[in-house]
Formats: C-alpha cells, structure tokens, sequence
C-alpha cells in the first residue's frame, strides 16, 4: 500500500500497464517529456522512450483516428484528450469510428485495445470550456465503454482494467479530485471489474447513485438525510456503459426510491437513462418519482458555478422531497 | 536541455514580399504514350510478363464487375453500386508495386486493389448481397469490402476517416519492427476533410511509413475540383508538411507502378510517408445513385474516354509480344460468365441468422444485448410473415 | 394548395426563405448547381446566384464553422449536411461553439440565425453509415433547438420557421420520407410554432410519443390497436429541444400510460428524457410503467434492418403489454 | 455547360521526381534591426508620430497589464491568466494597419489588439473579475475577452474553431458590400487542427476577405514546434491552399505593420485571403498554469529576451525625435497606476445576480429555464450562506 493522490495512481496504472506488455503506446498533446498539463504522464517517456510516450501535433481528430489505426493494427494505445472538453473533435473518429469498428467489419478489425483518457467535471473555476461532463454524449453510443472511478483506488484497478479489455474505453478521470483525493492504493497489479457498480454504503430507505467526483457528494448528503433519520444507499455507478441496471434495480427494490446526480445538464443526461429503465423495471416498487439532481439547462457557468452544482444541499433537499412525497 | 531555434532555416527580406506562387513545379510523371510507346526519355519499370498481364487482367476483370454490377443495381439485385470506369490503372498500378503484407486503407473507388490482392468473384458478391458468407457478415452496403487475410481494412463510408488511421497503423507497424507499410486511398475531395490534415501532419511528425495515395478524379459527386480547391491540386500540400511528394498520370499503369514503388521504397528506408497524386477523371457516375449529366458535359466525359488506361496498357503489352487478342477475348468471356454465375450463386445465400445482430459490437455480447436479442427473436416468432429474412432460422 | 412531396416542401419553403430576406444563404456539399444529391435545393443556385446557393468543399466541420461566422455576422446561413451520418465531424463546432455562443459572449454575439438542415434515419438500405438518427446526441445540448417534421405540410412551415427563428435550429428531414409522403401544401408562406407538439390523433387509453418518420408507425400501431378495442392517442413531438413536455404530460394524465417511439439505439435516446421527466410529473397518474420501442443498442445494421427497426408490430405488442400490465 | 479540365496548368515528366523540398524560399520579412536602424534596403512603412506613439504605448501596457495580472494571479486575485511578453509586436503592429471596422477574431495571446482598439483598464479587469460590469457577463475564464463595439469577436476556448468562422464572417462582409475584412489570430499550434485546414481552404475557395495572422511562437505549451509539424512552418501551408502569404518577423513592429497593410490591401481589393506568419517567440509562460522551467532552457530564453520587440521600437522612435525617455517613464508609471486602481475597483464589483444564470442560453428564457431558475432561486434562500456570491440579491 501507498498514499497516492488520483493523479500518481493514474501515473502508476500507466507505468505499470506500459511495463507488462511493450504493445502499450501513450501519447496526446504535452504527454510527452512535460508529462501532461496534469502531470498524469509524468516520467513515462523517461523510462519507456518516446517513441512509447509521445506528444502529438495539436489535433484531437488526428489523436483519436491515429489511435484507432493504432490499435486496430494490434498495438496497445492510451490516448490522452487534454480536457474533456474538447473531446468533441474527436467525436466522429469516436462515434463512427473506434464503435464501429469491429461491427462494420464482422470482428475481422477492433479498434478493442483503445484506451482514452480524459480529465472531465466541474468546481475547478473553469468556466465553460474546462469544466464539461459529457460522459452522455458517448453513452448513447454502442460499441464504447465508458468508465469513471471516483477515487484513488478505483482509478488504478479501473484504469489497468480499461487498458486490458479489448474493448474501446473512454476514461474519464474527475480532474477536481486529481490532487484533492488521496487514498491508499496497492503498489502491486490490480484490476476492478467494468460493468459493474459498486456499492458504496448500505442503506433502507433511498437508493442514491452517481459516478466519479460526485460520489462524495451523495455520501455528504446521506450524511446530512441520517440526522433526519433517512438511510441512504450510496451506489458508484462507476461504469457508464453498460452500466449496472441489476444492482440499481436491486437496490431499489428494496428502498423503493431512487435518486441520481450527475454535473452535465439535465436534459439528456445519464441520468434519464437510468431513470427511464428503473421505471420500468421496478414500476411496482416505487414509492415517489425517481429525482434527477444534475447540472442546469445551460452552459456551465463561471460566475456561477457554485449556483450550478448539484451539491449536497440540493441532493439533501432532494432527498427529504423524495421521502416525503 | 538543448536549446531550440525554429527560425533556423528562415532566411531574411527587406521588401514585403507576398508569396503568390510558392512552388517549384511538381510535374506529372508519365511513361506510357496512348498508342503504346513510352514518352522519349522515359523507361518502363522492370516488370515481369506475369505482372504486366495481371495488371492488365485485374483491369480488365473491375471494368466486367463494374458494368456487370450497374446492371444488377438497375435490376433492383443490389441495393448500391459504385464503379471506377477510367480510374483502374490507379489502384491496381499502385497495389502492384507493393508487397502483400502491406496494409491497405482505402476510399470506395479501389476495388482494382482488393482484386489484385486475390479477392475472389465470389467474395465481391457475398458482400454486396449481404449474405452470410461475407466475412463483414453484411452488415455495411454494397462495395464496403474488407479481408483481413488480404490485408485489406474494411472500408467505412465517412470519409477521410482512414488517413490518421492510416498514420496509426503504419506506426504500429514500424514499433513492430517489420518492413510492412500502409498505403492509404483517398479521393481528392475527401482531401478537404479535416482528418486529412490531421493524417498527413501526424505521419509526418512521427515518422510514419504510409504511402498516401489521392486520386484526383476531377469531381467528388457533383463537386468540381475548382470548387474543392484553389491550390496546385493536393501534392502542394505535401511540401506544406514537409512530406515527400509525386504526382503522376493516373491513367498511365506503368507511370503509377514506377512511382508507387519508388513511393514505397523512401518509406520503407527512410521510415516516412510519401505522398502521391494521381490525375485522373471519374468517367463513371458517381454511383448508382447519382447522374453526371446534371453537372458536366459529354464532351468532357469523352475527351477523357480517349485516355483509357485499359487501351493503353493493352497496346503496351502488344509492343512487348506480351498480348493475344483472341486469348485475352476468351478470358474476358470467362470472366463475364464467372461474374454472372458467381452473382446468381451468392444471390440465393441468405442473410445470417438474427443472433448476428448483438455480435460484434462489443467482444462478448453483454447481458442487456442478450436481452433484446430474446426480446427480439420471440417478436419475430410472432410475426414470422414480417421478417422473412430471418424468421425461418428463429430457434 | 399544391400537391408536393417532403423534397419538394423544402425546396420550397428554402425559395420563399430566399425570396423574403436576402440575408439568406444556402450551402453545403453538392448543394449547388446539382441541387444537392437529395435536390432539396434544386435551382437555387439559378434562381438566387451562386453567391446565395454555393458548394462547399468538403469538410462538415468546415462548414458549420463557415456558418457560424457568417451567422455571426448577420447573415442568415441554411447550411446542408449531406447525411445526419455525416454531422459528427461537425459535432464541436455545433456543440462547443454554435450553441454556447450567445451565452460565452453575454448576448453580444450569437448563432441564433442558422439552420442546419440534414437527412437522418433508416429505412433506405444505408447501412449503419446512412441511416443513423442522431438527433438525442444534440438534445443534451442547451442553446440548440432541434425540429423534425413528419410530412411535407410540416416540413414547409416549421423549416420556414427554424430559417427566422432567432436561435440556431438543427432541422432533421426523414429521409425515406422524402418522396414517399406526399400531401397538400399551401403554396404560400406559413409557419409552424418551434417548442409545441402537434396532436395528431385525440385517444383515452394510451399516448403514442414520437417523431418524423416514426409517427406514421405509430398512427399504424395505433390503428392495430383499435381492433383490441384500445384507443390510442398519437403526439408529434415536432420539437425535439425545447421539447413539449406539457402536451405531453397532460395527454399522460388522461391516458395514464405513455409510450415513446424511435428509431435511434435504445441507451440515452431521446425517449429516456421523455420517459425520465414524465415519470416524475405524472407519477401518481401512471398506471403501467412507459414503454420505449427503439432501435436495438447496436449500430444501424443492413442485413437485418427490418428486424432492428421499431416498427408497428413491434410498438402495437408494447401497447398490448403496457395495456396489460 | 463548358467543360472542365483540372490538368490544364500541369506539366509533364518522364522520370519519378520525387518533390522533397518543392517550395521557392519564403523569406521573413525584417524592417527593423535590433539597435532601431533599418536593415539596408529596408524602408520603414508609413507611420505618423501619432500611430507609432500609439503603438510603443500599447505594446508597454500591455507588458504592465501582463505583469500586474500574474502578480494578482500569484496571490490568488483572480483564478488565471495568460500572457503575451515578448510577442507584444505582432498583435499591436498588425491590429494597427487595420480600419477600426475590421472585425478581429483571436485565439486568446492578442490582448494588445483590443487594447490598440480602445479597451479600458476597467474593461479588462471586469472580464477578469467575472463581474457584473463585463459585457460577457462573466460567463468565461479570465482573458476570454470580447466587445461587439470594437469589432472583437468573444474569444473562445476551443482551439481553432475562430479559423473557418473567420472564413464565414468575411464572406458576409464581403456580401454586405462593405470594404471591411476579419483578421483572425491563431497559434502554430492551433493550425494543427483540422479546423485550420478546413477554414484556410474554404477562404480560398469562396474567395474570402481575410487575414489569417499565426503566431508561430516556436510551442504550444510544452510542446516545441518540430513536434508540431515538419515542413517550412505554417507559411509553407498558405501556398498549398493557393492563398497568399507572407512570413514576417513578429519581433519587428514596423515589418508587421507593413506586411499587414498589404495583406489588407489585397484582401479588400482581391475579395481573397492572405496568410500571414509572424515568427516570435512566446517568452512568457504558456498561463499561470504552466512552468516552462520544466521544457526548455533558460538560456534558449534569454537568447530571445534579447530580441525585445518594445526595446527596438523604442531605438526607432528616438531615432525619429519621437521618443522622450522622461516623459516615457511618467507615463508607465502612470499605466502601472491606473492598472492598479482599476484592478482594485473591480475587485469590488459583485457577479450577476442569480437570473442571469438563465439568460443568452436562448434568445429568450424558455419555460424549462424559467423552472429550474425558480427551483434554484428557492434553493438558495433556503441555504443562503453556501451562495454568498448571489443569496443577497434573491427575491
Ligand atoms: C464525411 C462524409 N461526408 C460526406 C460524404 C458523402 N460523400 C460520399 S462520396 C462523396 C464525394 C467524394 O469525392 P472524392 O473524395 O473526390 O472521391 P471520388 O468519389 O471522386 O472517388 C461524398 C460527398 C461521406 N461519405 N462522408
Ligand atoms: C481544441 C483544444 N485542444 C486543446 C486545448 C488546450 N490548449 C490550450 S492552449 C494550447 C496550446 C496552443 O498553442 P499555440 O496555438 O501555438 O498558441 P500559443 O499558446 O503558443 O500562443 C493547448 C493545447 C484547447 N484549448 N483547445
Ligand atoms: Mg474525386
Ligand atoms: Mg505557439
């Protein structure tokens, strides 16, 4: 075990998958010998050579077909988009492409080994530009996994399992925890499962589900519902797609409500997903209307930022209507 | 830390100068004349009998298939059909010089390719019906090709897409230390695309050997190339990225050999890319689905009849002694009936089974697409008389 | 009143858009003297000048970047993409700059003159690379509007007003309704209100959600349905973003039970905000839980289009079920 | 129809050329030399004392304002910033050859132009203040800035998407009818993108009146620019795009200044495009966020300390009796001052009140808006002291 903020586990995920197998290729805009705006690639280059660790020229269309090429060729590529943000270059060589890949081919070509990193979310006064979650972009497409861990731990058994599946892998790492979050990680090789979520606090009454950075925000809120008397199940949604649906609907089975938080705006988000099956599913077992606590119908405001959040006062008042209702 | 000067190889001026016309010509390569000789001054590539008459072949063979598949299209058989009628010398020259291991990333237009590679008739009609017998298990519309056996990426329709592709791939190939290379085709609309920047800059950078191959047909459907571009076509943009250029004749088989071959061996040495223009003129419709008398003459289309790369090659061969008008006859016949009977044989297999719609989108098929996948075949249990195609095989 | 098809409709509302402002302009690729590879824009270019109705060089991100400029400048661009497949190297011009453009710049610049009109959807032999409704990938995106009429009546009068409109409209055509719906049509200018559903068919036991294409499937499920003595009410949604949720609820709480229809995969389609946001609102008047009836979760595929489509068989079994429940 | 022919102005070979270094030189122009005389058969361009003035001002205040602002990052003032020391030349010399009507779309390192058009020290600190008095309603990171009074388009993150939207306003400059053109600002890094390609050859193709200026300032962030492209810098690129294009020294005020009068010049009367390189160097930082201690030496630095474009300009204009050093420092010292002042007032001003959260979304506040903007507002009273920046001002 070892103390290490988001940031070094990412790092030592990476330093591990590049060292067990010589097919794992890094590279994006400043990875190289700066190591990353982040530093998330730090030291890489040093010890794998560039040409395992490099920079690229400034195009994230040109990053991710790179990569796709890459990998369909047999190679092991984790690309580094520097700012979720501006993944959307890339959104057709993702979309149409890395998806498509082995469907459109009958399995002769995958672009399976893809891995693609990139740091998302809020609460860094980023304004914008520097602060989208669009993890719902992407998960309204098949053939992508998309993956969120939401602390130290997760992130390096997330991460060196995303590298592993042969499958593409959007990555997304929740960049306000990268040195706020610190936690105990095994040094050794670890991998957590994709496609499952983990159940981060038992609880009766309502089931509360979110990914990456806002996880500790359900946990605050429940925190605060338990001084009410209300018992909050906290679930990790940690993958995106495909997510979850039998703990979720386990779960709520059992609390008979539902509420799930997530910082990219409303309409259209993960949320509705997981609210429109969990509707279905457990129609019988609820008992108030799933709660959507998300991110306004806007662009992500700078001036405004806190106002935007779905922090934990709003989830706690959620909470308290859903119980009530 | 070394220190860096990217001014080092600016020199100075005194006067503004505004650059106009910045290039040195980049002249186009030819070798064969129309009647058959070669241009003075020029000499043909060292090609054996056996090549020379498989390229002619292979030309031959995509003009039959391309006439033969317009008409099914017309007869409501396929779907779709896009032909390269003018264009053959272009990917079937260029695939000839290179080696099979070579990956090929291609456009749409460069079924010459595929089929020198060894594809067979029968193939090309498994995929364009769809049937269970294309490895791409029918999954994309007709002349969407792709064997990996051949080396040959299966082809996806938004364009441009395969040139950073290219760049990736044929990094991975150089990190995996063999000699293979990757050519990339593209048409020289596809070229406007921002994935082509992206695509040739990369290579360029990192030291890729890819051999990106344009075909500059002259239209992109109705779009003329004087509508796509205002530069010296697109081997100016080569020097832009400081990559290897060459233009050549793309109606001229030999002149494309000699400069494929050249292009490959710099890319292979060197561990860069090259990039080549070919000139040419989609004599052809764009596809089945479009009608160039809407947007240019037959005038034009016929001053370009008179350049075919078929006849040339033809009249070549026959200066060698390499060429038998009544045994070439016989197999062009051959090969018609080969077309005609594969089309009737892969016309009656059927479409997979409906498990195939939940395969291969993921590596496993996931429980939540096993679910809609029974939710699915019970529906059609239902209504077999509404999903002909599959119900009979629903277990 | 003239008797024209969907095509038709469009090219005529684009002449009469033309007609009016001469701030209007029409591009894209092929949209020129050929009149597009669909003729949605046929003798434009002769009748307006080449400088109004001009070809692009290809590239989608190029010219919604081109069109965004030129909207900021205050002209009132139409720009085509050729296929809705084909929009995604668009996708961060449209989402990062067309829709956050007014806002970034406090009002002081804006987009909000632009359409892009596209033809989306199955049903046309296309494969998964022509046949692709992406219209919920643009849902989750505030300051866009996106509209989809269902037939030429529809086509003409809300194309003529996303065109003046003062928001940027992303406007989505049925393709194989292009000359498979004809109807009549007022040869005169009209338009149709953008963020209101249409009513298409007044029921008791269920309402029938969806757009396009697909309402025509839903009027057939509907019309199955009455021999099971079941009486279906039938919505256009029309607008996709702002979306009608007040027609929709009201309709809800009358019927007690929805269904949402459409063609694009099931995972964070359009219907899962439908369904999230009625849920909530109708909570205590739902008596069976809300169907979707959407394409499979895998891409567009050609040998079994018929079987991924949703069509009236497989919407008039959910009704049954939802019916039944 | 006529008919076409895309080979016309192609000439032919006869042996594989391969084209490796296929441009004329394009040469950097230079007008001042480092002391403040002219190179030798240099003329300087036509600057009245006024203009030139006006010019050494902004390029100093902006080097104040940069100062101040870093300092105010450092203790936490404001969350960033990003600097243009030792680039100050190219963004001032080239904004001032322009007309007030031009409209200026920049990538985020030209605060000198807004501030050559007549930005207030009050303007700039409201933006980056995110407060109330800034016209973009303090929707954006510092330095995003933008003012529609001054033609200066709203900075936008997103590298390059500023390239073919530049295209798109000159063309509806153009069909307005008026003389004014865009000029559209952009680094070596960002003409990676495909965004640059797609905009660069749409300008040519549809003829549009526009500067395309880059910035080749040697990175972009940590990356140098041989990593970024391997052909003569971005210059090379305009020839390949048929456009016009001039490289110039960006640490020369007097070279940018010509060079952009020109390229202006044929922009209005060609209705085209010109390119123009400014090769400099990004002294600074990339932003507050970064430290290039960790990328480059800083001796490769000093070597461009020493080509200070503010000192050269300062050797010229005493050179011209335009120049007095006491009243040069009175001035400076009363910038520094009102930076100061300006900074501290605006510091003062609250953010806007909670309903702006809602606005400029749309045209108008929709009723899904007006919702969550009453559900919000509730929130906040409820809890006012989690919203101290808005919870005052709710009704
Ligand atoms: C991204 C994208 N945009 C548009 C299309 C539609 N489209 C198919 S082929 C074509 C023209 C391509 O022209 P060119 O690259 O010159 O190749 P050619 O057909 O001349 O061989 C267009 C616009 C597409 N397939 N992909
Ligand atoms: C699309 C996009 N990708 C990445 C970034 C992050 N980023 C901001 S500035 C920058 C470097 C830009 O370099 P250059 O264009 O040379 O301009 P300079 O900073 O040198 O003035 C990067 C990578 C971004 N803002 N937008
Ligand atoms: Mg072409
Ligand atoms: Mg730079």
């Amino acid at each position: 075990m070892a103390r290490m903020n988001l940031l070094q586990a990412v790092n030592n995920a990476l330093t591990i998958a590049m060292e067990q197998d010589e097919r794992v290729m890094v590279f994006g805009e400043d990875v190289g010998h700066f190591g990353g705006v982040f530093r998330a690639t730090s030291h890489l280059q040093e010890k794998f050579g560039k040409p395992r660790c490099f920079n690229t020229p400034l195009t994230e269309q040109g990053i991710i077909g790179f990569a796709n090429g890459l990998a369909a060729q047999g190679a092991v590529p984790v690309a580094e988009i520097q700012f979720g943000d501006y993944i959307f270059p890339a959104f057709d060589q993702i979309v149409n492409e890395t998806a498509k890949f082995r469907y459109r081919s009958g399995g002769q070509f995958s672009c399976g080994t893809l891995t693609i990193r990139t740091p998302y979310g809020g609460g860094i006064a980023g304004g914008h530009y520097h602060s989208q979650s669009p993890e719902a972009f992407f998960a309204h497409c098949p053939g992508l996994k998309i993956v969120i861990p939401r602390d130290p731990y997760q992130a390096k058994g997330l991460l060196l399992a995303s590298i592993r599946d042969d499958n593409p892998v959007l990555f997304m790492e929740p960049k306000r925890l990268y040195r706020a979050s610190v936690a105990d990680v095994p040094e050794d090789d670890f991998e957590l499962p994709l496609g499952k979520a983990d159940l981060v606090q038992e609880g009766r009454d309502i089931t509360l589900v979110g990914w990456g950075a806002q996880v500790e925000i359900l946990q605050k809120a429940a925190q605060m519902s338990l001084q009410d008397g209300i018992s909050c199940e906290v679930i990790d949604l940690r993958s995106i797609l495909p997510w979850d649906r039998l703990m979720v609907a386990e779960s709520v089975m059992k609390t008979g409500r539902l509420l799930i938080n997530h910082e990219a705006p409303l309409t259209g988000g993960f949320a509705s997903e997981i609210a429109a099956a969990i509707q279905e599913q457990c129609f019988l077992y609820l008992e108030a209307p799933i709660a959507r606590v998300c991110g306004l119908d806007t662009p992500y405001p700078l001036a405004h930022e806190k106002e935007y959040m779905p922090d934990e006062y709003k989830t706690y008042e959620a909470i308290k209507r859903t119980m009530t209702y | 830390m070394q220190d860096r000067n990217h001014l080092a190889r600016v020199k100075a001026t005194h006067q503004v100068e505004v650059i106009e016309n910045g290039l040195i010509d980049i002249p186009m390569l030819q070798i064969l004349q129309s009647d058959g000789t070669l241009h003075p001054g020029a000499s043909a590539p060292p090609l054996s009998q056996d090549v020379a008459v498989k390229i002619l072949h292979t030309m031959q063979y995509i003009r039959i298939l391309d006439e033969r598949m317009i008409a099914a299209q017309r007869q409501g058989r396929i779907s779709f059909y896009l032909a390269c009628t003018g264009e053959e010398a272009a990917a079937v020259g260029s695939v000839a010089a290179l080696s099979d291991q070579d990956m090929i990333m291609s456009q749409y237009r460069e079924q010459g390719a595929l089929a020198y590679r060894g594809y067979s008739t029968a193939q090309f009609m498994n995929q364009m019906f769809s049937n269970q017998l294309d490895p791409n298990k029918g999954r994309q519309m007709p002349i969407h090709y792709g064997d990996k056996a051949l080396n040959f990426m299966t082809i996806s329709s938004p364009l441009a897409t395969q040139i950073p592709q290219a760049a990736g791939y044929a990094y991975g190939q150089k990190m995996a230390g063999n000699d293979a290379i990757t050519i990339c085709y593209f048409g020289e609309g596809a070229a406007s695309e921002g994935d082509f920047h992206a695509g040739l800059n990369m290579a360029a950078v990192l030291n890729c050997p890819v051999v990106f191959f344009c075909r500059n047909n002259g239209y992109a459907i109705s779009t003329p190339a004087e509508e796509q571009f205002a530069g010296d076509g697109i081997a100016s943009r080569g020097i832009g990225y400081g990559i290897k250029t060459i233009r050549v004749d793309g109606n001229d088989v030999l002149a494309v050999y000699a400069a494929t071959q050249e292009a490959r061996r710099i890319a292979v040495e060197q561990r860069c890319p090259v990039l080549i223009e070919a000139m040419s003129y989609r004599l052809a419709a764009h596809s089945t689905s479009d009608d160039p008398s809407g947007y240019r003459s037959r005038d034009e289309e016929d001053k370009w009849r008179a350049k075919d790369p078929v006849a040339r090659m033809i009249h070549w061969l026959d200066s060698q002694g390499w060429f038998d008008e009544s045994q070439n006859s016989k197999w062009l016949e051959q090969s018609r009936q080969e077309v005609l009977a594969a089309l009737k044989e892969a016309e009656k297999v059927p479409v997979n089974p409906i498990e195939d719609i939940v395969e291969d989108v993921y590596d496993s098929v996931p429980w939540h697409l096993s679910a809609q996948l029974e939710q699915l075949k019970s529906h059609i249990k239902k209504y077999p008389e509404v999903y002909p195609k599959t119900s009979g095989r629903v277990k």
